[in-house]
């Protein structure tokens, strides 16, 4: 059967046989380049639509159904429409500043694509700082939203910009501690190897309660990081139309809308990753028959199905619940989610050093 | 009409000031908020009117007494029928008329279905203020039931104009009474699941309790009318103090709350469903058999004299005062709208509250634009 | 206390003319005597007429009546209070401090009629755009060339 | 106890939760109960209740005979002067001038489908139509004489 790692490790023999090193290095990041940029614009595309059909049939309502087999070519009709929509800046607005912060959106978004393990032994850059660098830079897509908000020289627009600054500050700190109990527990800061650990079982079900606690407070927090409903505040939108972006239009109101999708994708993946066992499949205990057949389904597929799933369970949050108010959130954060995850932390530090776990 | 710092946005104390509407999610339709903010907390609420004002008490006065019936539809739409009800009883009040049992009963029946209609959409409404979107579109699914219930008996499903003076239009349609049962007993099903989705949820209650805050003293002084008032704990059910049409010989309720917040206006309002659905429930089995309608003139004129009904709508109390000179036309029309005064009472129960209060308060309030410009 | 006991409570508040007839009890009272006797209305234990339901005006060509509709909660009574005004200089007490919703209900008249409220904290218009100030639409001989069609 | 409260409380707030994630669940595995009317793709087997108002017609025989006798009743019912009648002078058979209509015209832009000239008609001449689909692109097409050309009064309406 053919797999990722296998493409990518037959495109690099090919290349070392042709070209110097060097050159191999070059042609290696333009086709990462050009295959995460394809991977984006296929995943907002596909995250559009699903969204939508999952609020439709939520709403019972059937959903777009217009463009293409069951509608599923309606983002792509959205996004064409997009494309050729005319970009205003506001007279008012400080125009570099204005511009710039979609394109800091999106390249944010998208530096957090390079750790992630997609399937077995494929990953763009196993950095052994995996799990810092992805909450590090996670937490710039604060400075886009900030940047735009007040930029746009409107007050809505601020107004959105500085809730969703202290939104996300927030809840840096729980994300934060969440992943680090996982790391107490595998003693790693490289995401293949925190794949590798859960070999014999995902962390979800062998780290005992922890693991089930911060796995809660991990999807929680995303889900307020990437200024998702319930915690949607940045662009509430029966209080401040559309927050942060309400001025803008065109690209770089797609821009915004892409990276805001992007980031679902990606939290989710380290979700998955972290938690649910990467590209590992699910086995259970010694049922030889039934572990061979999960083994069959290959990696991408485990990867992608999990991903696809937390994603789902983030969608599913928006549309059941409505909005917490701006000191509400603030309250879940700083008075349930923080204590209880340094709690949960000295907790599995505890199983960690007797070493409980599995 | 407007102050000089508002187009500079914010005021001599470094305030905010930010126009809420007349284009706004939460203002739901052309209402204009002047809203003075300090951060996040508001500092004061101005309403800006006008936007969709009609005269409709001048229309009125070159219109005959048939006629000006239908242009009440057009002011508070989701309670129209209540609305031309109250202009019935005025007329009819003037005219010294009967009303047949039957016309009565068909009266508070299509009342009290609009009155559901009317709750129903208020509460998705607010739950979508609120930032859940589901609720919205379930309740569209209930609310579309009594819409073809209305378009099969009065012939419109929003501005039926199913009153005249002395009765009802048509008489109800052979469907009517399955169509109804069928509604009684979704409603039995679905009212839980509106509680599972919204009543019980916990950012739900935290976003409503205590917010929007009204004393029962405040709100009598505010001239707040209706389920907003009566979850402060004022009685004034115009069903149950003044009853009219067949108000007094049904069995309900006047849901009366104490807490005064938006969550006790909720309350009040989903109880009131249920009270509604129960007087439904107890009319439709008992329709009196008979005319429809009472035989009146074919050009009304009102005795010289002045003439006042209250009637209860899905918002509060209607009122309408017609002047007579004894014409064929009204002399002078005024209509005392609930969503007017309740509108009023906005500036005190969300200073010092934040913007989220002040969007829940006013979904709270049930506002209709309409209503509240004539 | 029934109508006639109500009625001849009212009396006997101060210089009062009550006209017959009606659904409830219609009093007329001088614009100079207004403001004494609404704010005895409201603070009187016996009557307690808190709740101003209808505030409104009509035009009757020769002159302006202010009408104002009265109820009590506490006692279930309803009243009519009616003031003749000037119709060149319609001038009358504001009673939005008794009453705070007559703040909106007496902006609305000021705009639509004309008549000035003293003491009115923030008499501006409340339904119609800058530049109706002076323009009365409500009043019998207002008229529109543009938007009023005559049937 | 105040752990006790907290530990509650969460729990609460995450049961709350949870019967709304299931309701909403529920939704999303039955899709039986998915009420959308795709309405124009529905045309075919739309069904209006008879009584619904549409426009103002007015109801010909196959003769091309109509019940309008131009008395105006509609006319002076009407609150927004939708309906205008204009009245032209039949000669009859014994040579009487009869007063009879020559077009009635309606004004669909104006009209709030209120029914009232219905009910004032006499001789049951117009009727409530449901159709719905009156927009077109020019104002003007909104005006409609509702009595056909070369139509006549029926026989025995008086």
């Amino acid at each position: 059967m053919i797999s990722f790692s296998e493409i990518a490790s037959s495109v690099h023999q090919w290349l070392n046989s042709h070209l110097s090193p060097a050159w191999v290095l070059t042609v290696e990041m333009v086709i990462v380049g050009v295959a995460a940029i394809a991977l984006f614009a296929l995943l907002g595309l596909v995250l559009v639509i699903m969204e939508r059909k999952v609020a439709a049939y939520m709403q019972i309502r059937l959903g777009p159904n217009r463009v293409g087999p069951k509608g599923m070519l309606q983002s792509t009709a959205d996004t064409v429409k997009l494309l050729v929509k005319e970009g205003i800046t506001p007279a008012g607005a400080d125009k570099f500043m204005f511009n710039l912060a979609p394109f800091i959106a999106m390249i944010t978004a998208m530096l957090l694509l390079a750790p992630l393990g997609f399937a077995k032994d494929f990953q763009i850059w196993d950095l052994n700082i995996g799990v810092l660098y992805v909450t590090a830079v996670s937490s710039l897509s604060v400075i886009a939203i900030l940047m735009a908000g007040w930029s746009s020289n409107n007050k809505y627009s601020l107004l959105g910009a500085m809730r969703s600054g202290a939104q996300i500050v927030s809840y840096e700190l729980s994300a934060g501690l969440a992943i680090m109990t996982i790391v107490v527990l595998t003693g790693s800061l490289q995401l293949s190897e925190i794949v590798e650990s859960q070999r014999n079982g995902w962390w979800i079900f062998k780290g005992h309660l922890p693991a089930l606690i911060a796995f809660v407070i991990f999807i929680i927090a995303v889900t307020a990081e990437t200024n998702r409903a319930p915690f949607d505040l940045a662009e509430a939108e029966s209080e401040l139309t559309a927050g942060f972006h309400t001025e803008y239009s065109g690209m770089k109101f797609a821009l915004f809308f892409l990276a805001e999708y992007i980031n679902v994708f990606t939290v989710c993946a380290i979700g998955a990753t972290l938690f649910l066992g990467g590209w590992m499949p699910f086995h259970i205990g010694n049922w030889e028959g039934f572990n061979h057949v999960m083994d069959y389904i290959p990696s991408s597929i485990w990867f992608f199905g999990k991903t696809f799933f937390l994603i789902f369970v983030i969608m599913w949050f928006r549309w059941t619940f409505p909005r917490l108010r701006i000191d509400q959130l603030l309250d879940l954060e700083w008075k349930y989610l923080l204590p209880i995850s340094m709690f949960n932390i000295i907790l599995v530090t505890v199983i960690a050093i007797y070493h409980l776990h599995g | 009409m407007y102050s000089t710092t508002e187009h500079i946005g914010v005021n001599e104390l470094g305030d905010m000031i930010i126009n809420v509407g007349p284009q706004h999610p939460a203002t739901h339709g052309v209402l204009h908020l002047v809203i003075t903010l300090n951060g996040e907390t508001v500092k004061k609420v101005e309403p800006h009117l006008g936007y969709i004002h009609r005269s409709i008490e001048k229309m009125c006065e070159s219109l005959s007494y048939r006629q000006f019936i239908y242009s009440t539809s057009r002011m508070d739409y989701l309670s129209s029928h209540i609305n031309n009800h109250g202009c019935a009883l005025a007329v009819e009040k003037g005219l010294q008329v009967e009303i047949p049992a039957r016309a009565e009963v068909i009266r508070v029946l299509m009342g009290e279905l609009t009155r559901v209609a009317s709750h129903i959409l208020w509460w998705g409404a607010l739950a979508m203020d609120i930032g859940a979107f589901t609720p919205f579109f379930h309740a569209f699914r209930e609310r579309e039931m009594i819409n073809e219930i209305m378009e099969e008996t009065c012939g419109a499903r929003l501005t039926m104009n199913y009153m005249v003076p002395g009765g009802v239009m048509f008489d109800l349609h052979p469907n009517f009474h399955k169509r109804v049962k069928a509604l009684l007993q979704q409603f039995k099903d679905k009212l839980d699941e509106y509680d599972e989705l919204v009543t019980y949820n916990t950012i739900f209650i935290n976003r409503t309790k205590g917010v929007g805050f009204i004393s029962a003293e405040d709100a009598i002084s505010y001239g707040m009318s209706g389920p907003s008032a009566r979850a402060s704990g004022v009685s004034c059910d115009i069903r149950k103090i003044y009853p009219y049409g067949m108000y007094d010989k049904v069995q309900f309720d006047e849901v009366l709350l104490q807490e005064g917040d938006t969550y006790a206006r909720y309350l009040v309002r989903m109880q009131e469903i249920r009270q509604s659905l129960s007087i439904i429930e107890q009319l439709i089995d008992n329709i009196p058999e008979g005319d429809f309608q009472a035989k009146t003139k074919a050009v009304l004129k009102l005795p010289k004299g002045e003439y006042y009904s209250r009637v209860e709508t899905a918002r509060g109390e209607f009122g309408v005062y017609i002047v007579s000179e004894g014409g064929m036309t009204p002399y002078r029309i005024k209509f005392r709208s609930p969503g007017f005064s309740n509108l009023s009472a906005l500036d005190h129960m969300t200073r010092g509250s934040k913007i989220g209060d002040l969007v829940a308060t006013m979904g709270s309030l049930d506002l209709v634009i309409p209503d509240i410009d004539r | 206390m029934e109508r006639e006991e109500l009625q001849q409570y009212l009396g006997g508040l101060g210089s009062l003319t009550f006209e017959e007839g009606g659904e409830w009890i219609n009093l007329f009272v001088e614009s100079g005597d207004f403001r004494a006797l609404m704010e005895q209305l409201r603070r009187d234990e016996q009557l307690g007429f808190d709740y101003l339901f209808c505030l409104t005006c009509v035009d009757f060509k020769t002159h302006l009546t202010m009408v104002y509709h009265l109820s009590s909660t506490r006692y279930r009574y309803n009243i009519v209070v009616k003031s003749k005004l000037d119709r060149q200089q319609p001038e009358i007490e504001t009673v939005c401090d008794i009453w705070r919703t007559a703040e909106f209900h007496e902006r609305e008249v000021y705009e639509l009629f004309g008549v000035k409220f003293m003491n009115h904290p923030d008499l501006r218009l409340l339904i119609l755009p800058e530049g109706w100030e002076g323009k009365n639409p409500l009043r019998k001989d207002f008229e529109d060339e543009v938007n009023m069609i005559k049937l | 106890m105040f752990i006790v409260d907290y530990i509650k409380s969460i729990y609460g707030a995450m049961k709350s939760m949870g019967t709304g994630m299931k309701r909403t669940a529920y939704y999303f595995t039955h899709h039986k109960e998915i009420i959308t009317e795709q309405y124009p793709d529905n045309r075919d087997t739309l069904v209006l209740p008879e009584r619904f108002r549409g426009e103002v017609v007015m109801t010909h025989t196959e003769q091309n005979e109509h019940r309008c006798t131009g008395c105006t009743a509609c006319e002076l019912a009407c609150p927004n002067g939708t309906i205008k009648i204009v009245t032209k002078f039949d000669i009859s058979p014994e040579g009487k001038k009869k007063k009879a209509v020559d077009k009635f015209i309606y004004h669909l832009e104006l009209c709030t489908m209120c029914n009232l000239c219905i009910e004032a008609c006499p001789t049951n001449a117009i009727k409530m139509a449901q159709s719905f689909e009156h927009s077109v692109f020019d104002r003007s097409q909104l005006t409609k004489v509702l009595n056909q050309p070369g139509s006549k009064l029926e026989e025995g309406v008086e």
